[in-house]
């Protein structure tokens, strides 16, 4: 009746312990090598994961529970996943134009920087 | 309830409901709504990201380290660990091995806030906070003009303060309304021989007018960015009054700079109060003088703590790597 | 209403109120009652929409083409809607006096009927599926920028900026071509919004402060005016005219008074107002403006 | 305030009661302050959100006045608030009208449902003696509090002036509406406070309705009225957050410190560059349109919310009313879920207009248009409820009808707007503020007047003066329909709402007429709310005592003393069948068969009478 498992249950929580250091190491190791952008986002994005569902399974106890957790869980991400991908069609992407003033006179100063070598340039 | 049910027959012997204690079903739920709240913010974030045509990353200019976040994230899965095997503990009866793995995990949340309040301090030194930061050369040229104008300003206010007798003090006009009137009394300050600080004043009439210099240039807009640092890294090179523009940051415009920041110190800093609220449950449980009795609150905030730890797991690659 | 019964022990249950169901009379007047305002609701709708003179209904004909699409749509919604409602109307007016006449002791003891439950389901479904595919079209004509008519999107005629509380507005000069930045020869306008008519004419929407809503309500054209983008809007007047021109988004406290116009006028007249524009623009002092005086600030 | 209806017939019940829970005498202050007793705390609720409807009422007629006498002083409120003679500034106006959302959404609506009767009939319909945690409970609502006193400070310093929807940029920058500074953060701190209040309800009732109920009260046991509860707090678990998050970052946003943290806010919602109010241009880098999305999705979500209680209480108190099973038990079940679920998905309907992604307009288009279909489900499983029954017009059934009916209504409305096309002419016009009311006052509030007639007896052990409740159905149904109905007429018309003062356009010039008619009937409806008020207090302490089940209902409530005692229930419940077993042939005896009664059916049961009938 209780989920009140016996010792021998038990996971070895040091293994865990030890699989997460390596998920993190890996991710920094991912920032210090030199990877593609989209790879890079990718590969820590997925070790997250991992490292998430390593501590969800076994830290959390989700492993041992009954069927309840799907009924929680589901929901949950597939709000979680929904909300940020029913955003990105309007604030991630745009559809009209976008005025980014700052965006404007970021390059404009760049480009006046670059050709000017510092020097003074005295144009609005 | 102890009443006898007046039915002649049995009752069912049924629990309705789940088969876990109250308390364990309404963290989870609670759990639930957090996930919600989070991802309101990470999901911000990401789509703000994505929409915007550029996003500091390097590190020299947004001062994120990895290092101190990957120190982090190891710390918070260690303290992590350390309230499963807590947990481990009670289950096994064994309270004093509980308490220790417990005060592991409240010390490791301290080096967790600690770690996180250096790093606050790198942005707030470089002035990386949102609102203040300079997206192109003109605002960082305004920038350094309102820096330093209030620098030099406190500084004559407290330098006239110090100069000036108690009852003259009096007289004072408001500094930043009467820069002239106050500069009249600093010179009548710095004649008198008993000042001590009287060397203090010596030089200020140079560091006026070079001042004056940077500022013009600002106003007449025919400093390049690159002038104005020069400049400002002169003022500040002065052996008498550089201290004065110390507090001046030196102009480096990040562009999406204040959204940045505003999502860093959005996500960080509530992350850092869940891990305060966390800190708080395990003090209620350390506090206590037996912990016979308190596996149910220790599971949950265990599971609390965990979902703190989590939460840091994605923060952790999509503040500082991606 | 009744007398209380006091309950006996042991078992549940009090006074008895649930079984008094009133009089006669109380019974056939609830029931007419309910009946009685749905009838009063659609005569009031009818005399709304028949006598225009009472200007309840539409302000006008619309005068695009495309708005007269959207009405459409709207009388057809309009007709679906109003069957459904004199039918669930119905439907209630006759449980109600059954259920309040019946001379059965019992009520009918039933769980529901999973056939009536699948045909109440499908039957809306499909009515509602076709009335959101039927829509598309004209949205997309109205919103998708790739379905906008070619001659508006090739050449913007305006871009108006709305703030607090005014609608500014600025067009090309003649014969160029509006920019996303401002240009020295551009000309400017306050409140008066000319287009030509017979064409289909493009706007760049903007927005200096907040949010606001570009809202012609004789030409069914309403957009938002979102601070940070640029919003292009499309419209082919068919009429020439004053039209209301009005801020639908509520912009601070003067939300109410952010008013203004469209002049829908034809192409000749409205190549004439710029050129007037033009002329006040670039007047030096020396010629005597007729017009100049009028304009606001 | 109960403590009259205590000592009756059921006393020494009580005693069993109370003797489970120890002896120990309450004060008043643990009576009914501090309590932490479900019923003592839904009664608070309701006296509060009663009260907020009064004052949410009160500022409703300030818009009215203003609306049909434009710019002249205002009677009796207008003194109050000393404008310039009494006469409603724009400012004022734009205040007024975002208070009465406020406190009519916050305030009222969301309360009054899940807190009031969701705290009072949770644990009484499931068998429990009180909620999963009772002090958590307590909280919920005393972080009402920090709320009202927050949105009452809002007031004070000006009021909020960006409608309740708060839009971004309006509501981010001090500058855009000069004199709401404090005011509209106050604001968004109060719903900062209801959010964590709705909060820590709905995970205590979750909780509650999860693990508490009592032995043989399956899932599909569960009175209509439990089953939306949960849903509604499975809604607000989800969607709340996300205001709450979204409050915070505009809260960030409108940040104002002095010192070296001066000019330190974020900019979510803040692009660059705006010039607002001649002020220096922005920093920024944020999306308005953002806002909207957070916003919506919690507060379309909401709006499902504020129905789905009431929608639940009326099932029961119309099958109870019928004598008749709820038609299609299941079917609702489902139903709700489905819009709760679809409710999910639908947050951009509000934003047809505002720049948002065509494509997302169409996608939020079908599924809103979908969302009437497990609505029309429920409007027709009502009417088979009602089909032969056995009806008595009293004043919690003209309730149930009046909501059906006027649920009808206001979603058939909501069809015109789900439509993008026909939204772009219509959004923002007087006939969105007619859709609203029909449901939300229309709907919710009928629901929630029908079921405080009809648990009034188990809350207080008296009963309601059915012959005033029928007056002021009568006045409210008529008062309302007079004002919103032609409400629906303005917006064809293209009368923009949130207009101070609409007669300024000339194409509206001629609306001012039907506005008076409008603003006479929505006075007729709020002086009938009065007769509630008396009817609700009078017969507190006048009314006529009733025993535990004055409707013959079904349910585990009734099988409690009125009014239960502390832990509810002198004999522990336990459930038999479900809960709308009436004039089930198998009971020849009575025509309702309460849920606790343990009587079994005869062996050989009776025909299925389901075909049998005509
Ligand atoms: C309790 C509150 C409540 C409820 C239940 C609803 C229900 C619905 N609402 Fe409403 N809505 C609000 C409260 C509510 N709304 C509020 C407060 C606003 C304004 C916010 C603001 O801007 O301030 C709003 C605004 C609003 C808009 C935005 C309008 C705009 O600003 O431009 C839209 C657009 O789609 C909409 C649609 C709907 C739909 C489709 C339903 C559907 O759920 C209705 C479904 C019901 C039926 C359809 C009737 C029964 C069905 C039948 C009888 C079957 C047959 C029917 C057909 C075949 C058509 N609502
Ligand atoms: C639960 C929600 C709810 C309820 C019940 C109501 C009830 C009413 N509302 Fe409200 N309303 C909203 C929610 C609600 N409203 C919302 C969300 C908006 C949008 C706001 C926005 O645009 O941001 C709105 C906007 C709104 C407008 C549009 C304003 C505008 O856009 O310019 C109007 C105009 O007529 C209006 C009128 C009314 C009226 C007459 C009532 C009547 O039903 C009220 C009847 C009166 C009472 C029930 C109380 C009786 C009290 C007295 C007689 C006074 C006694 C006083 C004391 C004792 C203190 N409302
Ligand atoms: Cu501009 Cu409303
Ligand atoms: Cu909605």
């Amino acid at each position: 009746m209780h989920n009140e498992h016996s010792p021998h249950e038990h996971p070895k929580y040091a293994v865990i312990f030890g699989a997460l250091c390596v998920f993190t190491l890996i991710s920094i190791m991912a920032d210090v090598v030199e990877l593609p952008w989209g790879v890079k986002v990718v590969a820590v994005l997925s070790v997250a994961t991992c490292k998430a569902l390593c501590v969800m399974a076994w830290f959390m106890h989700l492993k041992f529970e009954r069927g309840w957790k799907y009924v929680l869980l589901a929901p949950t991400t597939i709000l979680a996943l929904g909300l940020p991908l029913a955003l990105t069609p309007d604030i991630g992407e745009h559809y009209y134009t976008q005025e980014v003033p700052q965006l404007d006179d970021f390059a404009e100063h760049q480009a006046r920087a670059a050709a000017h070598h510092g020097s003074a340039a005295a144009v609005d | 309830m102890s009443h006898s049910p007046s039915q002649g027959h049995a009752v069912p012997p049924i629990k309705m409901g789940l088969a876990i204690p109250n308390s364990k079903l309404c963290m989870w739920l609670f759990l639930g709504t957090e996930i919600m709240f989070f991802t309101a913010f990470i999901g911000t974030y990401i789509v703000l990201r994505m929409g915007s045509k550029g996003w500091p990353t390097d590190p020299d200019v947004t001062h994120i380290r990895v290092a101190a976040g990957g120190i982090n994230t190891f710390v918070l899965i260690l303290s992590s660990y350390f309230v499963v095997v807590a947990h481990e503990a009670m289950g096994a009866h064994d309270f004093g091995k509980a308490r220790k793995f417990l005060q592991w995990t409240f010390a490791l949340a301290f080096v967790f806030l600690g770690i996180k309040g250096f790093e606050y301090y790198g942005k707030i030194d470089h002035d990386i906070l949102p609102g203040h930061i300079a997206e192109n050369d003109q605002q960082a040229k305004a920038k350094v003009l309102r820096e330093s104008e209030t620098a030099v300003a406190n500084r004559l206010e407290r330098l006239a303060a110090k100069a000036v007798s108690s009852k003259a003090a009096e007289k004072l006009p408001e500094p930043k309304d009467d820069a002239t009137k106050l500069k009249a009394l600093l010179a009548e300050a710095a004649s008198k021989p008993d000042v001590k600080e009287a060397e203090d004043y010596r030089g200020f009439g140079e560091m006026f007018k070079q001042f004056d210099l940077l500022k013009q240039g600002i106003l007449r807009e025919d400093l390049s960015l690159h002038d104005v640092e020069t400049q400002l890294a002169g003022l500040k090179a002065n052996e008498q009054w550089g201290y004065v523009f110390k507090s001046v940051h030196e102009p480096h415009p990040i562009l999406y700079g204040n959204i940045f920041a505003s999502c860093y110190f959005l996500m960080t800093g509530f992350h850092a109060l869940h891990v305060i609220i966390g800190m708080l449950l395990f003090w209620i449980l350390l506090k206590q003088a037996s912990l016979e009795g308190w596996h149910d609150f220790l599971e949950n905030s265990g599971l609390y703590w965990h979902f703190v730890d989590l939460v840091w797991i994605f923060l952790f690659p999509l503040l500082y790597i991606v | 209403m009744s007398s209380a019964k006091v309950a006996k022990p042991g078992k549940p249950g009090g006074e008895n109120l649930v079984f008094q169901r009133g009089g006669f009379t109380v019974r056939k007047f609830w029931c007419a009652f309910f009946v009685f305002w749905p009838i009063v609701a659609i005569i009031y709708s009818l005399i709304s929409s028949l006598v225009p003179s009472l200007g309840w209904w539409f302000p006008g004909p619309s005068v695009t083409e495309l708005g007269q699409r959207i009405d459409n749509l709207f009388y057809l919604i309009l007709y679906i809607v109003t069957a459904v409602f004199i039918g669930t109307q119905i439907a209630m007016g006759y449980v109600l006096w059954r259920a309040s006449h019946s001379k059965d002791e019992r009520a009918w003891f039933s769980h529901g009927s999973h056939s009536l439950e699948v045909i109440w389901s499908v039957v809306p479904s499909v009515i509602l599926l076709f009335l959101a595919l039927y829509q598309m079209d004209v949205w997309a004509l109205f919103r998708v920028q790739a379905y906008f008519p070619k001659e508006a999107r090739d050449a913007p005629i305006a871009e108006v900026t709305a703030r607090q509380f005014e609608w500014r507005i600025r067009y090309p000069a003649p014969g160029k071509k509006l920019q996303l930045k401002p240009q020295p020869d551009d000309l400017y306008d306050v409140n008066d919004l000319h287009a030509p008519i017979n064409r289909a004419v493009m706007i760049q929407l903007r927005s200096e402060d907040v949010q606001h809503s570009f809202f012609l309500p004789h030409l069914r054209v309403k957009q938002d005016a979102i601070p940070g983008q640029i919003i292009p809007i499309w419209f082919k007047a068919e009429k020439q005219g004053i039209f209301e021109l009005t801020c639908a988004e509520l912009c601070g406290w003067g939300h109410y008074k952010m008013r203004a116009q469209l002049t829908a006028e034809r192409e000749v007249e409205f190549e004439a107002y710029l050129k007037k524009l033009q002329a006040d623009q670039n007047y030096d002092g020396h010629a005597t403006p007729s017009a100049v005086a009028k304009k606001d600030e | 305030m109960s403590a009259a209806g205590v000592a009756q017939e059921h006393g020494h019940a009580d005693e069993h009661a109370q003797g489970a829970h120890g002896h120990h005498e309450q004060s008043f202050i643990q009576k009914y302050v501090f309590s932490t007793d479900h019923k003592m705390i839904g009664k608070q609720f309701l006296f509060t959100t009663l009260l907020m409807l009064m004052l949410g009422g009160a500022l409703a007629l300030g818009v009215r006045w203003q609306l049909a006498f434009p710019w002249t002083s205002m009677p009796i409120f207008g003194p109050l608030f000393a404008n310039a003679g009494g006469q409603i500034s724009p400012e004022f106006y734009t205040m007024l009208f975002t208070m009465h959302a406020t406190v009519m959404i916050f305030l009222v609506i969301i309360p009054v449902l899940a807190g009031a009767f969701g705290n009072f009939l949770i644990p009484l319909m499931i068998g429990a003696d009180d909620m999963a945690f009772p002090v958590l409970n307590m909280l919920s609502y005393w972080f009402m509090i920090p709320a009202i006193f927050c949105f009452g400070m809002s007031f004070y310093f000006g009021g909020a002036a960006s409608g309740w929807t708060s839009y971004a940029v309006l509501a981010d920058l001090r500058a855009a509406a000069p004199g709401s500074g404090s005011a509209q953060t106050m604001w968004l701190m109060g719903v900062t406070f209801v959010g964590v209040s709705s909060m820590m309800g709905s995970v205590n009732y979750m909780t509650t309705i999860i693990n508490m109920r009592a032995p043989g009260m399956t899932l599909f046991r569960m009175p209509l009225t439990i089953w939306a509860m949960l849903i509604t707090a499975i809604l607000q678990a989800f969607a709340l957050p996300v205001l709450t998050a979204a409050g915070f970052m505009q809260l960030f946003d409108r940040l104002a410190f002095g010192g070296w943290l001066e000019g330190i806010h974020t900019v979510f919602f803040i692009p660059a560059g705006l010039v607002v109010n001649n002020t220096d241009p922005t920093v920024g880098g944020g999306q308005p349109l953002l806002w909207q999305h957070l916003f919506w999705f919690y507060s379309h979500p909401a709006v499902y919310i504020m129905l789905l209680p009431a929608m639940g209480m009326t099932s029961d108190m119309l099958a109870c009313m019928c004598r008749k099973p709820i038609f299609g038990y299941k079917p609702m079940v489902y139903s709700m879920s489905a819009i709760a679920g679809l409710g999910f998905i639908v947050w951009g309907h509000h934003m047809f207009t505002s720049g948002m992604n065509p494509a997302l307009g169409m996608t939020f288009m079908v599924s809103t248009v979908m969302i009437a279909l497990p609505s029309a489900v429920k409007v027709f499983n009502w009417i088979g409820t009602i089909w032969g029954g056995r009806l008595q017009f009293n004043t919690v059934t003209l309730h149930c009808v009046g909501f059906v009916s006027m649920f009808i209504v206001g979603g058939l409305s909501g069809i015109f707007m789900a439509a993008v096309p026909v939204d772009i002419y219509i959004h923002d016009t007087y006939i969105i503020v007619a859709h609203f009311h029909y449901v939300v006052f229309g709907t919710t509030m009928f629901g929630v007047f029908g079921a405080i007639q009809f648990w009034f007896p188990k809350m207080f052990g008296r009963k309601m003066n059915e012959t005033v409740g029928k007056w002021h159905f009568l006045l409210t149904y008529i008062g309302f329909n007079g004002a919103f109905f032609p409400m629906h007429m303005l917006g064809i018309a293209g009368f923009p709402r949130r207009y101070a003062d609409p007669y300024v356009h000339p194409y509206l010039e001629h609306l001012l007429p039907l506005n008076q008619f409008i603003t006479i009937s929505a006075m007729i409806m709020g002086f009938a709310q009065f007769l509630l008020l008396g009817n609700f207090l009078i017969s507190i302490f006048r009314g006529e005592k009733t025993g535990r089940n004055p409707w013959n209902a079904n349910g585990l409530e009734w099988a409690a003393p009125s009014p239960p005692g502390h832990g509810n229930f002198d004999v522990p419940p336990v459930c038999f069948r479900g809960p709308y077993e009436y004039s089930n042939p198998n009971r020849a005896d009575q025509d309702f068969w309460m849920q606790t009664d343990p009587t079994r059916p005869p062996k050989n049961p009776p025909e299925d009478p389901a075909h049998g009938h005509s």
